[in-house]
């Protein structure tokens, strides 16, 4: 007998707790299996790229730390970048190899979210995300010794940085540098190969690799889909070639290695960090700007290895004080577009896994 | 890659966690117990030292927010300008430290006390006397490397946690 | 290093294969008529030695007269990187030709321009606001947007 | 054949201690007040017990400001829960929707009639006592399932057809490891199985006590089995429209039925009330908590299965196994000597390893995309 079955639409979010922020996806279901999904956006736009254009190009920093609020750092360094290749202004020597220092060490903290949030949306009561969010404290700790807060930072400025780092940073960072590695060793006992994780992961939510470079994916998305792509590598910017690291890639692309690139992603920042802990001049930290910056009429694109992915800010100029243009390439909007060639077919606790698998904040998406 | 699909790695998961349970909280009891944060915390409110200002208005310029506001009037007889109101919107302040970045004077400084609600509206709106410094608004060493070594060295996670995982 | 390839350089190969299509070539970027616009990626895309098969980053600029719209175009092949703009001079109804069906890495980029910018792109599949509500009036990244 | 209603009456009331006060019904009053108070203040314990412990395996403190310890969370909880006003969705069938909170509640009380707290002492000594467990505890399902049914809301509604495909299969493990208990014991009487575990079952019957473990949190929807509750996928699940008094029952229902199973494994596979110098209704509760811990422990560690991986570990591991040691157990309580009973236990857990071992090889969880 066949049973007369119908399809129905469950919305997932704007409020929904494993949606990392307020992200709607207008699920179709059949049953428990996924038969069509859209994706939502907007819930957060808060118009960045316009604010932009009214700002002096210092004030753009502090909106820059609101896009992605769990790596502020790097979107300050993207930002600085972009402004220091459109007013061709270098920064010393020192400030380059911090500013690698403190975008591995935000790349360390966002990719703990990263996997703990997504464990978390595998269905683990919070353990996990809450053992990584200790060493995540820990590195917050270091930020706020050197900008004064926890989250939204602040901290670079254009050829440089507004103040040099106090004495007591450089031996925390070497005890933070000498102690993660065991506990990254910890997180791969508890998770690696717990067969509950494997089986909810291995081969779940597989981006094949023509698929993960035609939707322009970066980041771990891009590279557990084995694409050896890596901006630090590819087009390096402050000094990354100067350091030796590997660019750990997936072979399925299926959510495992997503959350494995991430794992050994850490374990390369911590060796950036080492390396560049060593080679740290002294000097100055910020070379001679003006108070406000006038870069003169043109345009630029500075790309850098976000935690998320390539994050890109498109700065044109018309040589006054403010940007006249601001785009953000954002990571976490473009690593979405196969979201819907992920999931569809899926069950519903698999939509969540892969979705926490592609780890977007929701401040970058919208904007 | 090599997996052993009998419930190897879930025991491995169990002896981590079993683990922690022996391992010290790392919480802290937050009323109670605080812990010191940084000496370049940007705290609630700005501080502000009208005996050196010079109600040039250039914290008011580099402000992204357009949260201070500065009425000022000229003193001819003294040759210099005072400054009649200053006024901060703390309601709107994003607390990024531009303002005292700018001060050529170093008469603003960030403050380095938390702990700032409010019950009203209004209240958030601090001006000229409500800003100055007293040992309840103590200024932050952002920006300003001398008042940062007084202060006392912030509270580190790393330094408190030292088990090793 | 990502070697950013001389506009010139690829206008002279283009030219040869759409003859009349590109206006204006610096070192820095490639500026084609709006019309050939699909063509030319689609031979970018593909074409031996060049192999963009990454669209980096798509963004529109209001310049007032025109709207300009800026494609970087990677190739993680060989690890190289070009510019190419085109120009939209209908204020009122901006058109361009959707890129989705090349790189679909344009799909969610060209609804976030179509929604703030105003700018139609012909053969999208899916071309609706994408952070604002359906019925919001005006595209708040246009100049001209109070 | 002619029922006997006299029949199990007279035998429990043969079945009281000879020193017992009263008669019957005090008997009984007094039981359903021992039983109420024994689920309400363990589970409150538990819930305390819960939080507290996987607080510090979270290395945090968990609640610590009601009273001593927080001893009083639970109470701080209960007030706060029972005061929050009491919402009906607009679009939910009113009556099951008030009807479901007791459906699933009532059937877990009774579950405790037949659970011996120390010799003799229990409501009613059923000689059919593991059956009526198995019988009474899947009645709660359709209790979470009216409550899922009758919220209207497409997340409740995932979660109770969840709950039901979970029971149905999960019943079937379980009551086939019981089976091997119920043959070495001889008996179904739960207050008989008891006195019979000289040597406690879990030693005799690994197999079976790992499979009625697993089975059994699956069946309670406890984590890494808690697809109904589930709340990175299903919000909160069932309860989702739930709020108030109503709310309060589901999470009794919850920490009852989690009791139940701990209370159950004390009884039939760590020797129920036996242990040396204490009392015995100490050591019961004793072994309860420990049961417990366990599952929070595990509570506290695993992620949780998808629902098709549900449904293939319990068809495809559990139910295979369960065969296989209800066979084994049989061919043992036949031709083992009797004298010789303690030479069972390394056999018994050899042929467990060998048998998850072997079995896990061939059980694969993972991948399986469904085409749609």
């Amino acid at each position: 007998m066949a049973l007369k079955t119908e399809s129905f639409a469950l919305n997932i979010g704007p409020l929904h707790p494993s949606t990392h922020g307020v992200f709607r996806m207008r699920a179709v279901l059949d049953g428990e299996v996924i038969a069509n999904m859209e994706p939502v956006f907007g819930y957060l736009h808060r118009g960045i790229e316009k604010l932009a254009e009214e700002r002096t190009y210092t004030g753009v920093i502090p909106l820059t730390d609101r896009l992605d609020y769990l790596a502020s750092m790097s979107n300050n360094l993207a930002y600085v970048l972009a402004v220091e290749k459109l007013a061709e202004i270098s920064a010393p020597e020192r400030a380059t190899y911090l500013r690698v220092i403190l975008a591995e060490l935000q790349r360390i903290a966002s990719h703990l979210i990263a996997v703990g949030a997504f464990v978390n949306d595998c269905g683990a009561f919070f353990t996990p995300f809450l053992y990584m969010f200790r060493e995540r404290e820990k590195i917050l700790d270091l930020f706020e010794m050197l900008s004064g807060q926890r989250l939204l930072y602040n901290y670079m400025r254009i050829g440089g940085f507004n103040q040099d780092i106090p004495d007591e940073f450089l031996p925390a960072l070497q005890k933070f540098v000498s102690q993660m590695p065991g506990f990254i060793d910890e997180y791969d006992r508890l998770l690696a190969e717990n067969e509950i994780l494997l089986a909810r992961t291995k081969g779940v939510g597989i981006l094949p690799q023509d698929l993960a470079v035609n939707i322009s994916a970066s980041g771990p998305v891009l590279r557990a889909s084995g694409v050896k792509w890596d901006i630090r590598k590819a087009d390096p910017y402050c000094g990354y070639d100067r350091f030796e690291f590997d660019i750990p890639t997936g072979t399925a692309g299926d959510c495992y290695d997503r959350y494995r690139v991430r794992i050994e992603e850490m374990r390369q920042s911590l060796r950036i960090i080492e390396q560049a802990m060593k080679q740290l001049p002294s000097g100055a930290v910020k070379s001679t700007v003006p108070y406000l910056v006038r870069p003169p009429a043109g345009e630029a694109y500075a790309h850098i290895e976000a935690p998320k992915g390539e994050l890109g800010f498109y700065l044109v100029s018309d040589n006054s004080i403010a940007p006249y243009r601001c785009h953000i390439r954002a990571p976490s909007l473009i690593n979405l577009t196969a979201l819907r060639d992920m999931t569809v077919g899926w069950k519903v606790a698999d939509l969540i896994v892969i979705f926490g698998s592609i780890d977007i904040t929701m401040g970058e998406v919208d904007r | 890659m090599k997996f052993e699909h009998f419930g190897t790695g879930i025991i491995k998961g169990l002896a981590v966690t079993l683990r922690h349970l022996f391992r010290k909280p790392i919480t802290t009891q937050y009323p109670e117990q605080k812990l010191t944060t940084s000496r370049r915390a940007r705290g609630n409110e700005l501080v502000w030292d009208i005996t050196k200002c010079t109600a040039c208005g250039t914290c008011a310029k580099a402000c992204p927010q357009g949260v201070i506001r500065i009425v000022t009037s000229a003193k001819p007889v003294e040759n210099r300008y005072v400054v009649e109101k200053f006024e901060v919107d703390t309601g709107y302040c994003i607390f990024c430290g531009l303002c005292v970045e700018a001060c050529p004077f170093q008469s603003l400084l960030m403050g380095y006390s938390y702990e700032r609600a409010k019950y009203r509206r209004h209240e958030v709106v601090h001006t000229n006397e409500m800003l100055l410094p007293s040992a309840k608004r103590p200024a932050s060493g952002y920006m300003y490397p001398k008042l940062a070594k007084a202060l006392p060295p912030q509270t580190l996670l790393i330094e408190r946690d030292e088990v090793k995982g | 290093m990502t070697l950013a390839l001389s506009g010139d350089e690829i206008a002279a190969t283009l030219g040869g294969h759409f003859p009349g299509s590109v206006i204006e070539a610096s070192k820095s970027h490639l500026l084609v008529k709006s019309e050939s616009l699909f063509d030319i990626a689609s031979y970018l895309k593909t074409a031996p030695g060049l192999d963009f098969d990454f669209l980096c980053n798509i963004t529109a600029v209001d310049c007032f007269d025109y709207f300009e719209i800026v494609y970087q175009f990677t190739s993680l092949k060989h690890n190289h990187g070009l510019v190419v703009k085109a120009r939209c001079h209908d204020r009122s109804n901006p058109v361009l030709p959707s890129l989705v069906s090349l790189w679909r890495g344009a799909d969610l980029q060209e609804r976030e321009i179509y929604d703030l910018m105003g700018i139609t792109f012909q053969g999208h599949p899916n071309l609706k606001r994408i952070f604002l509500w359906e019925d919001f009036d005006g595209h708040p990244l246009r100049k001209d947007y109070l | 054949m002619v029922l006997n209603p006299g029949l199990g009456m007279e035998y429990h009331w043969q079945a009281l201690p000879p020193d017992w006060p009263g008669n019957f019904w005090w008997h009984w009053l007094a039981f359903s007040v021992i039983i109420l108070a024994f689920v309400l203040g363990l589970v409150m314990g538990f819930i305390w017990l819960e939080r507290r412990g996987i607080g510090r395996f979270q290395i945090r403190l968990g609640p610590n400001r009601t009273g001593p310890f927080g001893l009083l969370q639970p109470i701080a909880d209960a007030v706060k829960v029972l005061l929050k006003e009491n919402i009906v969705p607009a679009a939910a069938d009113k009556i099951v929707h008030w009807l479901a909170p007791l459906v699933a509640f009532v059937p877990t009380l009774m579950i405790f009639a037949v659970v011996p707290f120390q010799d003799g002492a229990l409501l009613a000594d059923l000689n059919v006592g593991v059956l009526y467990i198995v019988a009474i505890s899947s009645i709660s399902t359709v209790g979470i399932f009216m409550a899922g049914w009758s919220s209207s809301n497409k997340y409740s509604l995932l979660a109770a057809m969840r709950d039901v495909a979970t029971v149905v299969s999960y019943e079937i493990p379980v009551v086939l490891s019981l089976a091997g208990v119920v043959l070495l014991a001889g008996s179904l009487s739960l207050n008989q199985i008891v006195m019979a575990q000289d040597i406690p079952f879990i030693l005799l019957q690994p197999l079976a006590f790992l499979l009625f473990f697993i089975a059994a949190s699956a069946e309670i929807n406890r984590t890494p089995f808690d697809l109904l509750e589930a709340d990175s996928e299903l919000v909160a699940g069932f309860h989702i429209e739930y709020s108030g008094m109503k709310f309060a029952l589901f999470y009794l229902t919850e920490y009852a039925e989690a009791l139940a199973v701990s209370a159950i494994i004390a009884t039939l596979f760590l020797g129920g009330w036996r242990g040396p110098v204490l009392p015995p209704w100490l050591w019961f509760v004793g072994k309860v908590v420990a049961v417990f811990s366990v599952m929070f422990w595990i509570r506290s560690t695993l992620p949780r299965v998808r629902i098709d991986q549900l449904m293939a570990l319990a068809w495809k591991f559990l139910l295979p196994l369960a065969l296989i040691n209800l066979v084994v157990t049989a061919v043992q309580v036949l031709a083992w000597p009797e004298a010789s009973l303690w030479a069972m236990v390394p056999v018994n857990v050899a042929i467990m390893a060998a048998l998850v071992v072997t079995w896990s090889r061939l059980l694969k969880l993972g991948g399986g995309r469904v085409e749609v």
